[in-house]
């Protein structure tokens, strides 16, 4: 019998999925090596049956199960429970789900508050808000906060290799280590210490690169002055090699969620620049450090002064 | 006499900050110390400043950890209340006979736990406030004193008066230490050499009437304002009128009370520290209310230290603090109300009338008789001011040989002249003694240990009763009960005193009957108990660090004395919070570094020669590094020391003698290019004259380079030969060069490129220069007229003699202000000096044969490039700053580097001397070590956190993180910090900066802290999340 | 008896969608609805932010055309902050558009919509997938991997990221193409052109010529089109005017600034997604299966529809082709697909155009910008439509205000028609089955949402 | 709502954790809400460990340093002060009351010192609290 496997998304945006279909040919073995029972991007099978005989929102048994995106709304929570109890190791992938992701920026603003800019901005020919929209929670989850998670693979979206490394091991019932340290751990840039820091700028023009020299000759993008998030942002983008931000010669701005489980990337970040004498007050928008994991009650709408 | 008849002991007699130098450098410098010291508790006079210029440091707060270190260290032994009463042998061996008066209490039974005092019915004046409250007359000095032991007033206790009386306190004592039958006791002690650091008193203004000290409540002394500033003090810091407790709003300092006056006291001497505690005070009181009108009256103020002309300048123009350039003559009542009347000549020569609500009197230091009758007995000889004599070239050496000197009681000098002399003591003795070093120093036998890696925490917890302090409020049975349920806790015990020797014997057995592996101790304070109970962990063999303590006495039962119930839930969390941290304690070891001994002195000037004698007679090896051809440095142009020594004699025999000591190798013409290593293993290369690159391998490092002399800009230098510079003039003097001896009228201009904007600092030396070539010149041919042209005479301490003394054979001084310096132009064969008088009111024009620059003093332009070589920092006078102004004189925060000299400021050479061999102490203290052993709550990288992003590497104050490239298993190229545990200090700075865990400080772990709140917060981890 | 048939999810589509098909008492459709869930809140909480960091937060709008958002943020950016990308900066911005089209349409026709036509619209749910495909076909669907995967790669190769991307920044780009990188994505994607050009003979035979009659009649509606050209009608996917035609063929072009002039968006009680409309009809909005109004499309068979014709050779002569068997504007829902594999042939040539111009290595990649006030409104053509950033910026540079028009919102009126059509051609007397219900979902794949 | 309201201090063991000891010495009187919490200098506290304490539970949280330029180790509590805006700014970034953190400068002979400072911490508590619940009963 080969091990089943459901794969949920909730409040996603499908870039985990696309991305594990960028592991490419390896996803054919994937394919033969476990049977999908529950899929929604890529199989037909629909909760409470084909012809929605069933129970509501109900699901196959599986042994792996993979859940995309956090928990925004009633039917989120729902599935997201429904895939608890049927899968007997739960996989949260990507940051979404591990620690809110970009969608829980909006915990900054109630509920109420999101719907009414959303409903009411542009060109919206009338202001209304729907009534029989699902019925929203107060703020997005990310799904540890909601049930027991065995393994969580964060990553906005996560390392193809990884997704399939982790789900090769569950079903080879292999042992597996996900990476522990930043992505500083495999920016090749040159460090020197954060003394001569420039004051933190904005990014409104390139790094100081040579374009013929590699990434390695660079200087770390932090001490050229652009917040970078690599030295508190969990590492594994570019597998061994250089960040894929890096890559691209910009800055990190944290999509694989806090380096450290429970971690605090807006505080983590300003403390860094802090204790190196840097002015964090000059940085703009310090709230969207969070952007990628303001789950777990990080952010929150500003508290009302009196 | 032969070496095996010398001594290993050395008796410092005074326990204040000189004594404790003294008595701390040698008892590390392998030396047993005997610390002699009158009163109850070792501290001397700091303890009761608010604080200390020119840092505005906490005075308590940084003494506290020299009374502590002295405290503790094995080699010291304290002896409070005893006094020196007869010494007789020679250097090498004197046998000192020591009498010890009754303290009333058993030091090894008194828990200072403060009842006695409490319950006390008699009050008596209380010396340590200068008698502005009252004290119990069984009591402790300060609450730091140390040894915090209670004592009992025999003048003041009812008991003692009148037996059969009172005894309160020793029906209340929980441990009964009081003994109402304590008697005198005489010993003996043999020892090689004696320390002097007797002290100072300050003068007693209230002898002279005229101050109205004693008459008018509102007159205090400045002694007695610092205890009123002291947050710690009698009133919390809050200043009030004494008379009626009224806000302060106008306050006067009246500077020489006590000081440069020969008709009210015979202290003709200059105090030398009094001006710049006025502007402190002054200062202070201003910070608290801005509002205060502040003025200091004076004759000049003598800031000649250290960054000590920017604190005045501070003072003057942020803190609005007025100085008046006038002596007061006295005081008198305005009114009934307790206001004061003062009368002075303003600058411009008016009768100015003030009033003031408070009159403090700067109060000059004196000896006390008690110590001039000692000084006698013990046969060392005075000056005429009352202080030891000395001769510059030996600034420690009384004239007794193996008895040394140091402190106020060399004249007076302010708190870093002070360790400054407390090392140079201790340096010289050190020398003298250096054949019987180590010879009857303690060292503990080293212990076996259990490894307790393997196995799982089991935790012994001892809750103490500190007699009824904790258990009055505390239900400790209830405590001990609780701590059975925590978690990997074997074994909980109570004591009545966990601290006793028994109970240390009983703990011993107690950890072997239940193969316990883990101690908490809930008790007093960590601070002062850590080390006891750590040593019984040593003998039950575990480790010591696997240890902690829960503070339930002093931040439990003490501060919530009427919440029992609260203090005891309270008790709970603090012992959950120390079995949790010491469950994830690992075992350390101090990390140990041989040392190689030698010492590398940077300059061959006498502070550089001076050291390398010193350390080479201390048996180490010196490298002298010399940049020139020759040894002597910028003393090859002085001719005389303040009181006439003759320093080109002394300088010929100090030269001669380095050079024959087989220990120094001296370079010449050679600079330093390259450091490496650290404390105890430096690697310097220098470049010899033959342009040679030589490696020398040190375990210390002194910095001794020097200082350049000032090339004055101004008054027509180098344009009117007859215009020359002090030190060209000594050459010119020396010789009768026509110029000199055919001279009538010579005028001195001081402060040539000193203390202006661009230079804000004095040069310390050229007032008692110029004094000194006027004397001369006016002895020489009376006719002569001679002009001192000067901003303010500086001729601190014992040098107010000369000052007197040019003016008895009628120099003239002329004052002038930076604004408006004297005019020098080119008038036939003479030079015509045009200057403000501001005595006449008038412009004054001097025909001068000579005119005379005291140029300033500058730091070598070189300091720059070693700074950075051996990563010290540099003031903004280009001096080298040393790691603590006040306690720290010639160290670095960089451990093994030492500074002394010009290098440092610009100073006389008897003070070069006593800071040269204060850096050999320094120096010397390290290389007898043989090794360091490392304190080991240091930094730890882990490997599998690290990635080496980078951003601890700065915020390091000790610059010991360094980024590596390393190849993994796989051959990828990772990225990590490394320690250098020999420099890590252990702050946790970097722990606290590191957002991955990547760096902790062993002991507090950052998942220990984090243990500790948790159960603090009594917060199981129970994720609510599970379904 | 009156009953609701639930279609949830909606499978093998791009994003969360349910569709609910009413039956009146005798089992005939009297409702459909397609629902899409699509509120996340970025036009709230992009407010606050720094401008020059909106084009790395909206791409979460999207993990499958992260770029379109990417690139229309941006675009929107340099807007706001006036500042023109440098040629090059341009350059590298199109090629990656273009490229992440490949991705998209290769996924889109093989791994989602082909299972129906290759295993049958009738084949069991468990095999009417690629992993049936992958059975069926084993050679084919490892190329169709692959070619996914290479159109990915190269993006990540050259870009960093190519889910999420970063590369384009305010002002242009924010790395320079190297001579060795563009050898290499020339290479790639000569081997992409061959296979766009080798799926679409493969559709023609395999797939559309077997459902000739669902091409023209599966979820049929009238509609009109938006889509974009440039000033000489060529097919447009990063740049270029905005051309809305009626239903009765004629066109009005206008830039994308202009939008507010001629769309709006409508909210429906029973929808959290927003529908656009063709307010410059003038006739409103109604969702009304027998008189829709203000209804349009867009997606690919709307923008050939709506171009003159194609700037690259072998996407034009399938053009012509494509014109000459379905008219000008072709209306059939299905033949979005084959419009999509047109398009993917053009998105190669273009690919290559773009590379072949040395210009596209040149070192000026980025203008420098600086934080103002203003507003900036970002087009590009995406693969599921017409796509619109519209942002204001304070003093700070930061957003005040957002507006997003995504591609699919604009489909989403025509999607319930369209499954309106679809439900009630094939539900007549309340009987259903999976077949039939995956029919209607065939006609929602259709627009890709 | 009944649960013991409780402050973390982390003091220094140079000055504020003697300053403690001393209070306790003088028999000064304060809250027993205090847990303190020995650290070697104020700068070794990481900011997270404030958040994890407020995470917890804690009603506030203290971080007592010694007297700028009296470090034991140079910079430590320059670099506390510098964290201790970061903390505040993150508390009001993260809709916590900033009020819930303070960060003090007592000297090892200042026991009233800190007696008051752990006094001002309760009462601003007290006030934030009776403030939050009044917002909720509203």
């Amino acid at each position: 019998m080969k091990p089943k496997l459901n794969f949920e998304w909730l409040h996603a945006c499908s870039g985990c999925e696309i991305s594990m279909l960028n592991w490419g040919e390896q996803l054919l073995d994937l394919f033969d090596q476990v049977e999908i029972v529950h899929f929604p991007l890529l199989m037909d099978h629909k909760y409470g049956g084909q012809l929605g005989e069933g129970a509501p929102l109900s699901l196959p048994e599986a042994d792996i199960g993979l859940v995309s995106g956090g928990v925004a709304h009633q039917e989120h929570l729902q599935v997201l429970q429904e895939m608890r109890k049927q899968c007997r190791t739960l996989i949260a992938l990507g940051t979404c789900a591990t620690h809110g992701g970009i969608p829980a920026m909006r915990n900054q603003w109630s509920t109420a508050d999101t719907l009414h800019t959303v409903f009411t901005a542009g060109t919206v020919d009338k202001e209304i808000s729907p009534s029989s929209a699902p019925a929203f929670l107060d703020r997005v989850y990310s799904i540890d906060e909601k049930v027991r998670v065995d393994v969580s693979l964060p990553g906005c979206p996560p390392q193809p290799q990884l997704i399939g490394a982790v789900i090769k091991a569950l079903v080879n019932k292999d042992a597996f280590q996900l990476p522990q340290k930043s992505v500083c751990e495999t920016c090749p840039t040159i460090r020197e210490g954060k003394k001569k820091m420039a004051p933190v700028q904005r990014f409104l023009h390139n790094a100081d690169y040579d374009r013929d020299q590699p990434v390695s000759e660079m200087q770390c993008l932090l001490e050229q002055g652009l917040v970078c998030m690599g030295p508190v942002t969990a590492g594994g983008c570019g597998g061994k090699d250089t960040p894929l931000c890096l890559q691209a010669r910009v800055p990190c701005r944290g999509c694989y969620g806090p380096v450290q489980p429970g971690g605090n990337q807006l505080l983590d970040m300003m403390n860094a620049l802090a204790s190196n004498g840097i002015d964090h007050r000059a940085l703009v928008d310090r709230k969207s450090l969070l952007r990628f994991s303001g789950a777990h009650g990080l952010l929150k709408p500003a508290r009302k002064k009196n | 006499m032969s070496d095996n008849t010398m001594s290993g002991a050395v008796m410092v007699v005074g326990g204040g900050i000189s004594g404790m130098q003294a008595a701390l450098d040698l008892a590390d410098l392998g030396f047993l110390v005997y610390l002699v010291e009158k009163t109850g508790a070792i501290g001397g006079a700091m303890p009761q400043y608010n604080k200390v210029f020119p840092t505005n440091d906490c005075s308590m707060c940084i003494i506290a950890p020299k009374l502590v270190e002295c405290g503790r260290h094995p080699n010291i032994t304290i002896m409070t209340l005893s006094q020196v009463v007869d010494i007789s042998g020679q250097a090498g061996d004197f046998t000192i006979r020591v009498r010890k008066y009754p303290r009333y209490v058993d030091t090894s039974k008194c828990i200072a736990c403060g009842q006695c005092s409490a319950q006390c019915p008699k009050s008596v004046d209380d010396s340590f406030n200068s008698n502005i409250a009252k004290r119990k007359a069984i009591y402790i000095k300060y609450p730091q004193a140390v040894p915090l032991k209670y004592q009992i007033d025999p003048e003041a206790c009812l008991r003692i008066n009148q037996p059969g009386a009172c005894g309160v306190c020793a029906e209340i004592c929980p441990p009964g230490a009081i003994n109402f039958d304590d008697q005198e006791h005489d010993h003996e002690l043999r020892v090689g050499a004696v320390v002097m650091a007797l002290g100072f008193q300050t003068f007693d203004p209230s002898k002279a009437k005229v101050w109205g000290h004693g008459i008018y409540p509102n007159v205090i002394t400045s002694l007695q304002f610092e205890r009123y500033l002291s947050p710690n003090g009698p009133t919390d810091g809050i200043l009030t009128r004494p008379s009626d407790g009224e806000p302060v709003k106008k306050i006067a300092f009246l500077q020489c009370i006590g000081s440069r006056d020969k008709n009210r006291c015979n202290n003709e001497y200059c105090s030398s520290v009094c001006c710049m505690y006025a502007i402190k005070e002054a200062v202070m009181a201003k910070e608290v209310n801005p509002e205060l009108e502040v003025s200091i009256f004076h004759m000049d103020m003598r800031t000649s230290g250290k960054e000590f002309d920017r604190y005045y300048e501070r003072a003057r123009s942020e803190y609005g603090v007025k100085f008046i350039r006038s002596r007061i003559h006295g005081v008198e009542p305005k009114g009934t109300k307790g206001d004061l009347r003062l009368h002075y000549i303003s600058p411009q020569g008016k009768q100015i009338e003030e009033i003031v609500d408070l009159v403090v009197l700067s109060v000059g230091l004196e000896t006390p008789d008690s110590m001039v009758k000692l000084a006698e007995t013990i046969g060392i000889h005075m000056t005429p001011d009352r202080f030891a004599s000395i001769s510059a070239f030996m600034p420690v050496h009384t004239s007794r040989k193996g008895i040394f000197t140091c402190g106020a009681f060399n004249g007076p000098r302010d708190i870093p002249q002070s360790v400054i002399g407390g090392s140079a003591a201790a340096a010289s003795v050190s020398s003298l003694l250096a054949s019987a070093r180590n010879t009857m120093t303690k060292t503990t036998p080293p212990s076996i240990e259990l490894d307790v890696r393997l196995q799982e925490p089991r935790i012994g917890v001892f809750v103490c009763h500190c007699g009824t302090n904790i258990a009055g409020v505390i239900d400790v049975e209830e405590l001990t009960a609780y701590a059975k349920t925590l978690p990997q806790v074997v074994h909980v015990a109570r004591n009545l005193f966990t601290c006793a020797q028994d109970t240390q014997d009983l703990i011993v057995q107690q950890i072997r009957d239940n193969g316990l592996n883990r101690i908490v101790v809930a008790a007093c304070t960590p601070r002062t108990h850590e080390p006891l109970f750590r040593k019984t962990l040593k003998s039950a063999g575990i480790n010591e660090y696997l240890f902690e303590m829960a503070n339930i006495r002093n931040q439990n039962a003490w501060v919530h004395n009427q919440e029992p119930e609260t203090a005891t839930r309270k008790a709970k969390d603090l012992v959950k919070m120390a079995v949790v941290k010491v469950a994830t304690q690992t075992a350390l070891k101090p990390l140990r570094i041989p040392i190689t001994p030698s010492a590398l002195i940077i300059g061959g000037g006498v502070a550089g020669m001076t050291a390398a004698l010193n350390l080479a007679k201390q048996e180490f090896h010196i490298h002298l590094v010399e940049k020139t051809s020759q040894l002597g440095g910028n003393a090859l142009h002085l001719f005389q020391t303040w009181n006439g020594e003759h320093v080109p004699r002394f300088l010929k025999e100090l030269s001669e003698e380095v050079l024959n000591n087989p220990n120094i190798e001296v370079f010449y013409n050679s600079t330093v290019v390259e450091v490496a290593g650290h404390v105890g293993n430096f690697n310097t290369t220098i470049k010899t004259g033959t342009n040679r690159k030589q490696t020398i391998e040190h375990g210390a490092t002194i910095i001794t380079t020097g200082a350049k002399r000032y090339i004055p800009e101004e008054f027509e230098y180098g344009k009117i030969p007859k215009v020359v510079a002090s030190i060209e003039f000594d050459k010119l003097h020396m010789h009768n060069e026509t110029r000199v001896a055919n001279g009538k009228s010579f005028v001195f201009i001081q402060c040539v490129g000193s203390r202006n904007k661009e230079r804000p600092y004095c040069s310390k030396s050229c007032c008692t220069h110029s004094i000194q070539s006027a004397i001369k010149l006016k002895k020489e041919v009376p006719s002569r007229q001679i002009y001192i042209l000067y901003r303010e005479i500086r001729t601190y301490g014992q040098r107010e003699r000369i000052y007197n003394q040019a003016r008895e054979l009628g120099i003239i001084f002329i004052n002038y202000e930076l604004h408006g310096p004297p005019k020098i132009s080119r008038e036939d064969t003479g030079v015509l000096v045009e200057v403000w008088d501001h005595v006449l009111h008038r412009p004054l024009e001097i025909k001068a044969d000579m005119v005379i620059l005291a140029a300033a003093t500058l730091a070598s332009p070189e300091a720059v490039e070693l700074a950075n070589m051996f990563k010290l920092p540099l003031n903004a006078d280009g001096f080298f700053q040393e790691a603590h102004a006040k306690l720290r004189p010639m160290d670095f925060n960089v451990d093994g580097i030492f500074v002394a000299g010009l290098a440092h400021y610009p100073k006389p050479l008897e003070e070069s001397i006593s800071q040269a061999l204060a850096a050999a102490a320094k120096a010397g203290r390290l290389l007898a070590r043989k090794e360091i052993a490392l304190e080991p709550n240091t930094a730890l990288v882990d490997p599998e956190r690290c990635d080496g992003c980078g951003l601890c590497i700065d915020v390091c104050p000790y610059l010991t993180i360094h980024l590596v490239t390393y190849q993994d298993d796989d051959g990828s190229v990772k990225k990590s910090v490394t320690i250098n545990q020999a420099l890590c200090k252990g702050c946790g700075i970097c722990q606290g900066t590191c957002p991955k865990r990547g760096i902790t400080i062993s002991g507090f772990t950052y998942n220990q802290i984090e243990a500790q709140i948790d159960a603090a917060l009594c917060t199981e981890l129970t994720p609510e999340a599970s379904l | 008896m009156a009953q609701v048939i639930h279609i949830h999810p909606v499978t093998r589509i791009e994003g969360h969608a349910s569709i609910a098909i009413h039956l009146d008492d005798v089992g005939r459709v009297s409702d459909a609805r397609v629902e899409i869930a699509a509120l996340r809140g970025f036009e709230q909480f992009v407010i606050g932010r720094p401008a020059e960091e909106i084009p790395r937060i909206v791409s979460r709008i999207c993990g499958i055309c992260p770029w379109m958002h990417h690139l229309a943020a941006v675009k929107a950016i340099d807007g706001c902050f006036g500042v023109t990308p440098t040629p090059a900066g341009h350059r590298l911005r199109e090629l990656c558009q273009v490229l992440a089209h490949i991705h998209d349409k290769i996924l889109h026709f093989f791994f989602l919509a082909a299972p129906d036509f290759v295993l049958g619209p009738d084949s069991d749910y468990s095999v009417r997938n690629i992993m049936g495909m992958v059975r069926k076909d084993p050679e084919l669907a490892a190329r169709v991997v692959r070619m996914r995967q290479l159109g990915q790669m190269m993006l990540e190769r050259f870009a960093g990221k190519a889910i999420h991307p970063v590369a384009g920044v305010v002002g242009g780009f924010a790395k320079p193409m190297s001579n060795e990188e563009r050898q290499e994505l020339q290479r790639d994607a000569a081997l992409l052109l061959d296979f766009a050009s080798f799926a679409l003979d493969y559709a023609k035979d395999k797939v559309f010529g077997r459902f000739q009659e669902e091409m023209q009649s599966l979820g049929a509606i009238t509609t009109g089109f938006l889509g974009a050209v440039d000033a000489q009608g060529n097919l447009q996917l990063y740049d270029g005017l905005l051309r809305l035609m009626h239903p009765n063929g004629k066109s009005v072009d206008f830039p994308a600034s202009d939008y507010e002039l001629h769309l709006s968006e409508h909210v429906e009680p029973w929808s959290t997604a927003k529908m656009v409309y063709a307010k410059s009809w003038r006739e409103g909005f109604s969702l009304d299966p027998a008189a829709p109004k203000g209804i349009y499309r867009v997606n690919t068979l709307a923008r050939l529809n709506v171009c003159d014709r194609i700037a690259t050779p072998r996407a034009q002569a399938e053009l012509e082709a494509f014109r000459e068997q379905f008219g000008r504007p072709a209306q059939g829902t299905l033949l979005y697909h084959w419009a999509r594999l047109i398009e993917l042939v053009y998105a190669c040539e273009r690919t290559l155009e773009l590379l072949a111009d040395d210009a596209i290595t040149d070192s000026a990649i980025r203008n420098p910008a600086t934080p103002q006030a203003g507003r900036g409104i970002g087009h590009v053509e995406a693969p599921r439509g017409t796509l619109i950033h519209d942002y204001t910026t304070d003093d700070n540079g930061c957003i005040t205000k957002a507006n997003l028009i995504v591609g699919t919102t604009h489909n989403i009126a025509p999607m319930n028609l369209s499954v309106h059509q679809a439900a009630s051609s094939l539900i007549c007397d309340g009987e259903f089955d999976e077949e039939m219900l995956n029919r209607i979902e065939m006609a929602v794949r259709a627009y890709d949402p | 709502m009944n649960r013991e309201q409780k402050i973390i201090a982390f003091c220094c063991n140079w000055c504020s954790y003697a300053a403690a000891d001393l209070a306790g010495i003088s028999r000064l009187q304060y809250p027993a809400s205090i847990r303190i919490i020995r650290v070697m200098c104020s700068g070794m506290v990481h900011p997270e460990m404030v958040m994890h304490a407020l995470a917890q539970g804690a009603a506030g949280v203290m971080i007592i340093g010694c007297h700028l330029g009296e470090c034991h180790y140079i910079k430590g509590n320059e670099m506390a002060l510098a964290r201790a805006e970061v903390i505040t700014d993150t508390l009001e970034d993260l809709g916590y009351a900033s009020e819930q953190f303070q960060l003090t400068w007592v000297s090892s002979a200042e026991p009233e010192r800190l007696v008051e400072a752990f006094r001002n911490m309760c009462g601003r508590l007290a006030v934030l609290q009776s403030e939050q619940s009044a917002d909720h009963i509203m």
